[in-house]
């Protein structure tokens, strides 16, 4: 019960000091604009908020679940053998760390701008953080389990599947929570990048340079919020996995008694 | 009587860990079809690793080791092995656990289930089939991990201290039922305890180790013929085995300190 | 694929097909393509025109250069470096003689001509042609920040400048009562054309289209800015429910006091104008200050034959 | 030996590949150089990319020590309490996932332009992914080990600084080589909307801006190929960190022997 | 002579995990200052429960527990437990391993080594101080886990079956050592374990717990005084004590299946 009231409270706290900043730094709107004013701006932009937040919903939801599947996947095979670590691997950082505006040309000709183009952009932000932590769960597996597969003549596949997959959950979930929470920021910077408004409305990327370019501050605080709040149940999602997979088992879930 | 076939051969096998120091040293050894050779011997004196080296888990360092005719890895699926620790997969239910070197076999699910059932009543724990590892007391660990070793039904079954943690009589009925599934389908086992009763009631042939480094200091053999039923245990003889092995085990124990 | 659309002999009475590409989303700075759209000017030619709107990154010449789309439109210095790079496109009309682009600025701390950004801080697009050519042809010197798209920064510091086009951001900056300016980039000596363009390959198997594509544009754009913007202005507000009516009217007011479209007569401008001698002297600037990769010839960057006579 | 080549040979392949795409698709140097003329012009801009890759490093590498060791303490704070946990972990899920565009004129202002500013974008880029992973280490603590300390009447900073922190190292060099990754795009992102320069010197942002507007395809490429580079010299020093702090006891250093 | 202090109290004690079955059912018992208690039964019966009680480490269900006239976790300080698994740090070496316990009670560290390099001797494990857990023998990491509680010198010290992994001229050691121990700064101890020997040879007072659900069967009082000597196992009063508990263990355990 506690535990709900402590954000609130925490989360009043933390409004009280972004009001103490505005006074105290006489700053103005159009750099930080009030909670009330956010609200107020949410409330007035309220459908078109809603709208956009559908669109780049879908894009974050897609580019998420591609990040999510292939993510696992790559790292079984990496995990598989050490070979093929070695020769994936050090591509997967390239592609991780070549600047998304620098590819962005060839994913708006191959992907197609829009949709596919803000899914890519997506997939590629949220993916490899996935890849890291599951790997290096994959690596971490107890190696008397290990042992104990080995005796039992389990192939590789067996060892992966029923021993070292399991037990890199808690990475690879960790690795999932990390892109829920860089799946809706990796959409809205896709519309940003690729996006276009084909069909006449955009998602959150879209109202960030309307608003932007308009001067409407306090709306594009509550864009930021509207995208916040879709990462949330994100997370929230994650949450739920996390605790379906591991509490029986896994000692991040402290049993009240042991 | 056939002559026995060998299954383990171990030839001047020494063994060290990475650059440590000598941990088995120059061991000669031979375990023939039907043996149940016991290993004794004080604590850190390489009674595992001789399982390690037979299982093929850890290589050895000169000499040579076979087992069942070939490299010990490719007799693995003819072995199985009862580890020191329990090893159970903790995201699985005991049931689950007793069921996974079937499944790895690649047993039907349902077969699978059946024979795990078995086991897991023989060591007494049907009544936790869905318990998961966390929720078992130390015993009851090892127990479901010698369930799952036994349900492999193998040809040769190494057994490093399983019934170390378990109370007196559940550790006799164990040793009982031991030899009874050894009675009904014969396999050759590699054993270590710290329990000379143990050796002498289970083996008909007993190791004894020195350490520092580690190396066969004697070898007893114990010939009171199977079938064995719990009585033997009162018979002068027996004691007379466990003093030898015991007088023994004196010899090549050193008291630290 | 797509490109068969233009290409494809058009049964008798069936629209031809064509693809373009703005360069933006939908805004009053398209307005003269969606008032020919919007009044039947193209299907008039017929033409079955299809307008893509672009966004971020909307790779303009790429998508014509591949065919994916079949004309595009966006700054002339642009189409003139890409034709430098070996890009197979070319100009093939104005749409504004004049590129809009211009530097926002508080009347309080005000630009008269380019010289008074001397020691300021401007935010612009870096890598701009116009930047290399007032750096390196009028000896300017200024600190540079890269413009993201945000005008709170410009809007809480009165000695800020950014770039911007002068038919959109002053408005805004105006309704949350800023004083400001804006002193458009073009000059005498940096005149970039906005231009419309299309691939080499459409322009040798179909100049025919383009020609009519061309001349159907123009008349939206002198159509839009002349007479009543609102069948454009109703399409573009359908796709752009952020942008409200009064910016549209100042967009096309703003577009009109400069005469971006109808350039100065005085000079024999006209709508849909490329000139030879302007184009030869934009691509002698831009080879001076160094940002094209090859001689080009002023026939290698655009083609005259479709623009339409006043 | 052999596990050095394998990268080379994959890369062989991967080049192969390219030109193959290139010829095939019958794309041009403008949309996708080949990867020799991506080295041409990676020669002939030389002197600009060491500058810039220099620059952009400064900012990377702080911007990457700031999120480490920030990262580190915020995840002790999330580690050590419940109730910290439920009051801050929402507050710092909202810094994540608010895009850095909306805050970018908070940056600037509080942090200054250029490279403070710079270094603030890279933190709070590549800040997330360390919090996420080493708290998810802490609380997945071995919970025999938990009680042992419990026993010993262990302090709270005892159980977290002798026990929960050495067991989240996994976890932690995990969130370290996802932010190694993280940083010099970061940097680069940064320089795209905080940098400023005088008359266009700058880090690589700036190049990759300006070579992107001129259509220097090439030389955007050898842009994205030097942020590769910067890039592996980062996780290069992480993966030596991970070797130095875990190689003598954990199970991912897989014994040779045991 | 004074009147014995009771220092650990249960009062109707039940226990049960979380919503699962009654683990220990009506547990009263009394500990008095100087008391060596054994708790000896089957697997699963509850014995490491009733320690993980005193200590404070799971909460009981209904009735009351106190330790040193405080709540269980209120009197951590004076006591020291010797978990039935080795819990070692394995990033920590031997040596690091023994220093904990005093490591946590903020000892100096010239002083903590001196005294874990003491009693790592102790326990025979001298050579292996620079050793990761990872290297070490089943036997070396119980011992030095042993050794780790030892440092503790505490009031009230819990055995969970430590010495269950080690042979028998060890065991006998260090169950020794463990009286010498007691002889030179008292302690009370609760101790578990599977020997009844042991049980006899250690403590005053022995508990034979029963399962299903677990509860105190019997209490054997073995008043042999100390100091005792190994020689004590030779005599017929030891023999006849140890058959006593053995004769009591027969009626709780039912073998299973
Ligand atoms: N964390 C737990 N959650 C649920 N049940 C538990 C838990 N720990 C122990 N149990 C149950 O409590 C009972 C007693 O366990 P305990 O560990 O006290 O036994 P024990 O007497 O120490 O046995 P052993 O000699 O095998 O160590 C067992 O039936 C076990 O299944
Ligand atoms: N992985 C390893 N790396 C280095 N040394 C090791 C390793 N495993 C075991 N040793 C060493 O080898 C020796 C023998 O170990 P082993 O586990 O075989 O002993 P054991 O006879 O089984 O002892 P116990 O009865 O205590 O289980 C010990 O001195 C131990 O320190
Ligand atoms: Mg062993
Ligand atoms: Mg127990």
């Amino acid at each position: 019960m506690r535990l709900w009231l402590l954000p609130v409270a925490s989360g009043a706290l933390f409004i009280a000091l972004w009001y103490g900043v505005r006074v105290y730094s006489g700053l103005q709107s159009w750099i930080l604009p009030t909670p009330l004013e956010i609200m107020e701006a949410a409330w007035r932009e309220r459908t078109r908020l809603l709208m956009a937040a559908g669109n780049t919903a879908l894009g974050a939801l897609a580019g998420f679940l591609l990040a999510g599947s292939l993510g696992f996947l790559t790292s079984l095979l990496l995990g598989a053998s050490q070979s093929l670590r070695a020769s994936l691997y050090p591509w997967l950082l390239v592609l991780q760390m070549t600047p998304v505006i620098v590819l962005t040309p060839i994913i708006v000709l191959w992907a197609g701008p829009g949709l596919p183009g803000i899914i890519t952009v997506t997939w590629l932000i949220s993916y490899f953080p996935i890849v890291a932590n599951m790997t290096q769960g994959l690596l971490s597996t107890d190696l008397n389990l290990v042992a104990l597969f080995r005796m039992g003549n389990a192939s590789r596949l067996q060892e992966i599947l029923l021993l070292r997959v399991p037990s890199a959950m808690p990475y690879y979930l960790a690795g999932l929570r990390i892109a829920a929470t860089l799946a809706p920021i990796g959409a809205i910077f896709g519309e940003y990048m690729v996006g276009n408004s084909a069909g006449g409305t955009g998602g959150l990327g879209f109202l960030v340079y309307s608003y932007n370019t308009q001067i409407k501050i306090p709306a594009l605080f509550a864009t930021a919020l509207t995208s916040c709040l879709l990462g949330f149940i994100f997370v929230a999602a994650v949450a739920l996995l996390n605790w379906a997979v591991l509490h029986k088992w896994h000692d991040s879930f402290e049993r009240h008694d042991h | 009587m056939e002559t026995p076939e060998p299954i383990v051969n171990f030839h001047s096998v020494t063994k060290r860990y990475g650059s440590g120091p000598v941990v088995l040293d120059n061991i000669d050894l031979t375990v023939c079809r039907g043996d149940f050779v016991t290993f004794i011997g004080p604590s850190g004196c390489g009674k595992s690793t001789v399982l390690k080296l037979v299982s093929g888990l850890s290589p050895w360092t000169t000499g040579s080791v076979s087992v069942l005719g070939a490299v010990p890895r490719a007799a693995r699926d003819r072995q199985a092995f009862i580890f020191q620790d329990a090893t159970l997969l903790p995201w699985l239910t005991t049931q689950k656990n007793a069921e996974l070197a079937l499944r790895l076999r690649r047993m039907p699910a349902a077969e699978r289930t059946a024979k795990a059932r078995e086991m897991l009543a023989l060591v007494g724990l049907d009544r936790v089939r869905e318990y998961y590892p966390r929720q078992l007391s130390g015993g009851m660990k090892m127990r479901v991990s010698i369930a799952r070793a036994l349900t492999l039904a193998p040809q040769l079954l190494l057994l490093d201290e399983p019934f170390g943690a378990l109370d007196e009589m559940t550790r006799n009925h164990l040793n009982e039922e031991l030899l009874a599934l050894r009675a009904q389908s014969p396999f050759t086992a590699m054993f270590v305890t710290h329990s000379v009763a143990e050796a002498v009631f289970l083996s008909n042939r007993i190791v004894v180790m020195a350490a520092g480094p580690g190396r066969f200091h004697a070898e007893v053999a114990v010939d009171f013929g199977y079938p064995r039923r719990s009585v033997l245990r009162e018979r002068p003889e027996f004691q007379t085995k466990v003093n030898e092995v015991s007088r023994l085990l004196h010899q090549v124990e050193e008291v630290p300190a | 694929g797509r490109r068969e659309a233009a290409t494809a002999p058009a049964p008798a009475n069936a629209l031809v097909k064509i693809r373009f590409q703005t360069d933006w989303f939908p805004q009053p700075e398209h307005g003269g393509y969606y008032q020919a759209l919007a009044k039947g000017y193209y299907a008039a030619e017929g033409l079955d025109v299809e307008i893509l709107p672009g966004g971020p990154n909307a790779q303009v010449m790429t998508s014509v250069a591949l065919g994916r789309a079949d004309l595009g439109m966006t700054n002339g210095d642009d189409v003139i470096v890409a034709v430098a790079r070996g890009v197979p496109i070319k100009m093939v009309g104005a749409e504004m003689q004049r590129d809009p682009q211009g530097i926002l600025f508080h009347s309080a701390h005000p630009l008269h001509t380019l010289r008074d950004l001397n020691g300021r801080t401007l935010m612009a697009g870096a890598g701009s042609t116009w930047l290399q050519v007032i750096k390196k042809k009028q000896g300017i010197d200024f600190q540079l920040m890269p413009l993201v798209g945000d005008l709170a920064r410009f809007m809480n510091n009165k000695e800020f400048v950014q770039q911007c086009f002068v038919t959109n951001e002053p408005y805004f900056a105006r309704q949350r009562g800023a004083d400001v300016g804006a002193l458009l980039i073009a000059s005498d000596t940096y005149e970039p054309y906005r231009v419309m363009f299309a691939g080499t390959a459409m322009l040798a198997k179909n100049p025919e289209l383009v020609r009519k594509f061309v001349r159907a544009s123009v008349r939206g754009w002198v159509d839009y800015l002349n007479g009543d913007p609102s069948p454009a202005n109703r399409l573009i507000a359908a796709m752009r429910l952020d942008l409200p009516p009064e910016f549209l009217a100042y967009s096309i007011k703003a577009m009109n006091d400069y005469r971006l479209v109808s350039g100065d007569p005085t000079k024999g401008e006209f709508a849909g104008q490329l000139t030879a001698a302007r184009l030869r002297k934009q691509i002698d600037l831009l080879q001076e200050v160094g940002v094209l990769d090859r001689k080009v010839a002023v026939g290698d960057v655009a083609s005259f034959e479709f623009i339409p006579k006043n």
